[in-house]
């Protein structure tokens, strides 16, 4: 296949080697695809992107991007790291600078574009992340939310073909997890490929098309229905049925709703609505 | 700049303990009375002492290759006043020896008084100096933590040259010798802490 | 750390310090040989015996200073002539080794210290010694936060790395005073912070923490004297009369 | 009403008096109840909260535990805080000591009690969190949710009537999650009243039986099931629907299925696996 963006095959790791983390990790990442990343803690999910990343290097097995073996050469990593960017959970572990623009412009700077490239770059990804406002201000005076956002604007400045993001939405309220994922929809059709762990199997099922499952040391990539069906998967991944699936179920019992697919609470309360009267 | 555990003769690494004891003495009684008139200020110290503690593993890339680090003294020494970091240095060695294997017990003694005595007064003294006579707190900065790192570097360079004096030179020779084979690394690295600690109070500065 | 899942871990840290600084004493004031082979094999004997330290943790934690150690004795095999002259050191090769296998043997002391020995055990102990409360409770703000700290060092650093923060010799000082200067601010917003959660649960100025009661062994500290006084008369037996 | 624990009442407070967080909050915490407390981030949850455990004096209106109101004096915070103790977001902004055990005495020494009251209150506090095996491990060697349990052992060791806990769920995954409510309702089963923030309506839905509701500087308590089904109330709040109510109201819909009221997505797995082939 021509448009798998990262692949990792046989991958192994461990920090310790009596206790491996990942023991036989295989996954491919195509172009244009919403990669929802689903698991315990603990499991692996942040050591996987590590190694997407090539924070750390395999074990066992490889790391190929764009149809290439990524080398941990100092070229490698470079050309890996303009493509693949990946931004951390907390943000305050990204964010060093005195200001928002400081910020974001250095992942450009380092890239040794000229000032009228670095300035657009920034103004670039402050738009993407709607923080134009926050351009002057010192990253630590922010709510954690507007940090958030700093910090993947600073990933989305270097133009990554694949974002990867740890737990983006773990802290935020749900007003600012809609935000984001309105965010992450447009920088889709912009044509960057966008990868997120997290724990909410419901907002996985909204905003995914295909689900990676790490536990037990392995991965398991599917379409995010079948996924999120397949009980003994999630049981296995100690992760809870997420809602929309079943509640599909239950209105395929309804007569003349067979077909709705509300894939939010939202969604359900609007046709719940829209259906009248409690029958 | 540790020396490493054992690596002294015994008589040696008693005297440098006796010469450390009044200066760190000295300290923990200003560092107990700074916490009797505000007792917020363990927490405060605490964080600077694991502060201390993190700058030394910064790793900065070497000409050598290998990668070093800087002492931290001279910045701290600026920010907490010599006394109080002669206590604070001692505990970051104490934890780099017993958690590292960086540097060690029994050379505590002569560890303590190069890198939490005589850096961090020489570091005070030439902020101070620069300061009075006019120069930029930047200026300060760089020569005071520049300073403090090579004052640490030559008296573990002395301390080492007295615990093996040289065959035919003596004292001197051996001064020579062990100062020259650091050199190499301990100049650039002093020039690097230097122009960090400049750029940290820069970025610090703004915040 | 080994020292918190070690087999020696609930032994009172009193008796471990007398054992492991006893045998350190005698590595560094014996003559070096035979004494300090014997101290620093009797507590790597101990390390991988009755401690059950495993050989891979101590090869990691001895390589950084083994390293220095080899390195400091370099200039041993050299001497500076008067005229500024370098030439072989006659008696360098005995002297360095000397130096070496006197390290070595003490750094091997410290690591059967360190590596049965948790600091929580020994920080708000050192009180009896006669440190001041003030600062061995500044020492255990120290040590939790040392770890907090180096955690945030080391994140930092990757994302940096991520961002091509360590291109070039310029990029690199520029991430390495943000890495200073994050983990500056992180230091002191943690201390604030942690002032307002301990003032939750009623901090008023002490951080005495209780300390758990470890019985001292009887038997542990007579084997420790006999071990000790074998070691002593073994070297100077070895060395015979001079 | 004699069992009121916590009363705030026409409490207002501000940082900064150009931008009041809270304007007139009014709230009762009735002894036994298990409170949900739901808002937007920068609402004014974690003020309240602050506010109920003397962390800040409120700029008008007062704030009472078990009848009495609150001096902000030395005794009077040293007693309310044997009442009332709240647990941050953040495990490492209450941990400090280099052990579990150590740093779990700590609030109990700070009562002044003997040697032998503090290790009784620490072995009951490690026990009732279940982490009885980590009490000679440092903070740092524990896991993110192994923390979180610390930090609430140490809140538990001062006995509190009501225990407080900012988004207690916040960054656990959802076994980490379950295990925690496990231990919540043994605590309510001896006596202590709970009281947590979160952004999982599901969650609160499943967990509280009253529901407070902090945002635009008021406060407004109710039952939870009232609460959920008022899509204003929610929408002012900037709060999603909860997916159970919902179903709820589907159900009703469903011919012999009008009673079952599953309360998680694993309950109504469990209810469409009893009902057999999709009808």
């Amino acid at each position: 296949m021509t448009d798998v963006l990262l692949r990792l095959s046989g991958v192994e790791f461990a920090y310790d080697s009596a206790r491996p983390v990942l023991t036989d990790v295989t996954v491919d990442v195509e172009t244009g695809r919403r990669l929802a990343v689903l698991g315990p803690n603990g499991g692996g999910k942040t050591t996987l992107f590590r190694l997407a990343v090539g924070a750390l290097a395999p074990q066992a097995g490889h790391v190929e991007v764009a149809g290439k073996p990524v080398r941990r050469t100092r070229a490698g990593l470079l050309a890996l790291r303009q493509r693949v960017q990946l931004v951390l959970q907390d943000p305050d572990d990204q964010l060093f600078s005195a200001s928002v623009r400081q910020d974001v412009s250095f992942g450009p700077l380092n890239l040794g574009l000229s000032d009228t490239q670095v300035r657009q770059r920034c103004d670039e990804a402050l738009t993407a992340l709607g923080i134009n406002a926050l351009a002057e201000r010192p990253p630590h005076l922010l709510s954690y939310g507007q940090r958030k956002r700093v910090a993947i604007a600073g990933a989305v400045a270097l133009r990554p073909q694949l974002l990867i993001l740890d737990e983006p939405t773990a802290g935020l309220d749900p007003a600012g997890v809609e935000a984001l994922l309105h965010t992450l929809d447009d920088m889709q059709t912009t044509g960057t490929t966008v990868m997120m762990s997290t724990h909410d199997v419901n907002l996985a099922f909204r905003w995914a098309d295909t689900v990676v499952v790490v536990s037990g040391g392995g991965a398991r990539t599917m379409p995010v229905a079948e996924a999120l069906a397949d009980a003994a998967l999630l049981a296995g991944a100690q992760l809870a049925p997420a809602w929309a699936p079943l509640v599909h179920r239950l209105l395929d019992r309804l007569p003349g709703l067979d077909g709705a697919r509300p894939r939010s609470a939202t969604e359900l309360a609007a046709l719940l609505d829209a259906m009248g009267g409690a029958g | 700049m540790h020396i490493a555990e054992g690596y002294l003769p015994p008589v040696q690494a008693a005297a440098w303990f006796a010469v450390s004891a009044p200066f760190v003495v000295h300290g923990s009684r200003a560092l107990v009375r700074q916490v009797r008139r505000d007792p917020e200020s363990k927490l405060l110290l605490g964080a600077a002492g694991a502060f201390t503690f993190a700058l030394s593993a910064l790793k900065i890339p070497s000409v050598t290759g290998s990668c070093s680090h800087p002492t931290g003294t001279g910045l701290g020494a600026a920010l907490f006043r010599p006394p109080v970091m002669s206590v604070l240095g001692g505990i970051v060695l104490l934890f780099q020896a017993v958690l590292l294997a960086h540097g060690g017990l029994t050379t505590l003694g002569a560890n303590i008084f190069s890198m939490a005595i005589v850096g961090p007064w020489v570091a005070y003294a030439v902020f101070v100096l620069v300061r009075r006579l006019g120069g930029s707190l930047e200026v300060g900065i760089f020569l005071a933590a520049g300073l403090g790192n090579l004052a640490t570097y030559c008296v573990t360079s002395v301390q080492l040259a007295l615990a093996f004096p040289d065959p035919a030179t003596g004292l001197l020779g051996a001064v020579a010798k062990f100062g020259g084979i650091f050199a190499v690394t301990q100049i650039p690295l002093a020039i690097s802490e230097g122009l960090l600690s400049v750029l940290v109070i820069r970025l610090l500065a703004r915040i | 750390m080994t020292a918190h899942n070690g087999r020696w871990r609930l032994r009172h840290p009193g008796e471990k310090a007398f054992l492991a600084f006893g045998l350190l004493a005698c590595a560094v004031a014996l003559p070096t040989w035979p004494g300090a082979v014997l101290s620093g094999g009797t507590a790597a004997a101990l390390l991988l015996g009755p401690a059950r330290v495993s050989a891979v943790v101590l090869l990691r934690a001895a390589r950084v200073p083994v390293l220095f150690v080899t390195t400091s004795a370099v200039p041993l095999l050299v001497a500076v002539q008067p005229s500024g002259g370098v030439s072989w050191n006659p008696n360098g090769a005995g002297e360095a080794l000397t130096a070496t296998g006197r390290a070595l043997a003490a750094l091997l002391c410290l690591l059967l210290f360190s590596a049965t020995t948790p600091l929580s055990d020994v920080i708000p102990r050192l009180r009896r010694l006669g440190v001041p409360a003030a600062v061995t409770e500044v020492a255990g703000v120290t040590y939790r936060m040392i770890f907090l700290l180096v955690d945030s060092l080391r994140t930092v650093r990757e994302a940096q790395a991520a961002r091509l923060g360590y291109r070039s010799w310029r990029t690199a000082y520029r991430s390495l005073a943000g890495q200073a200067a994050a983990v500056f601010v992180r230091a002191f917003a943690r201390a604030r912070r942690l002032e307002e959660g301990l003032a939750l649960r009623g901090y008023a100025g002490s951080l005495a923490v209780q300390v758990e009661p470890r019985r001292v062994s009887p038997g542990f500290v007579a084997a420790t004297l006999a071990l000790l006084a074998a070691v002593v008369v073994a070297s100077l037996r070895l060395r015979g009369p001079s």
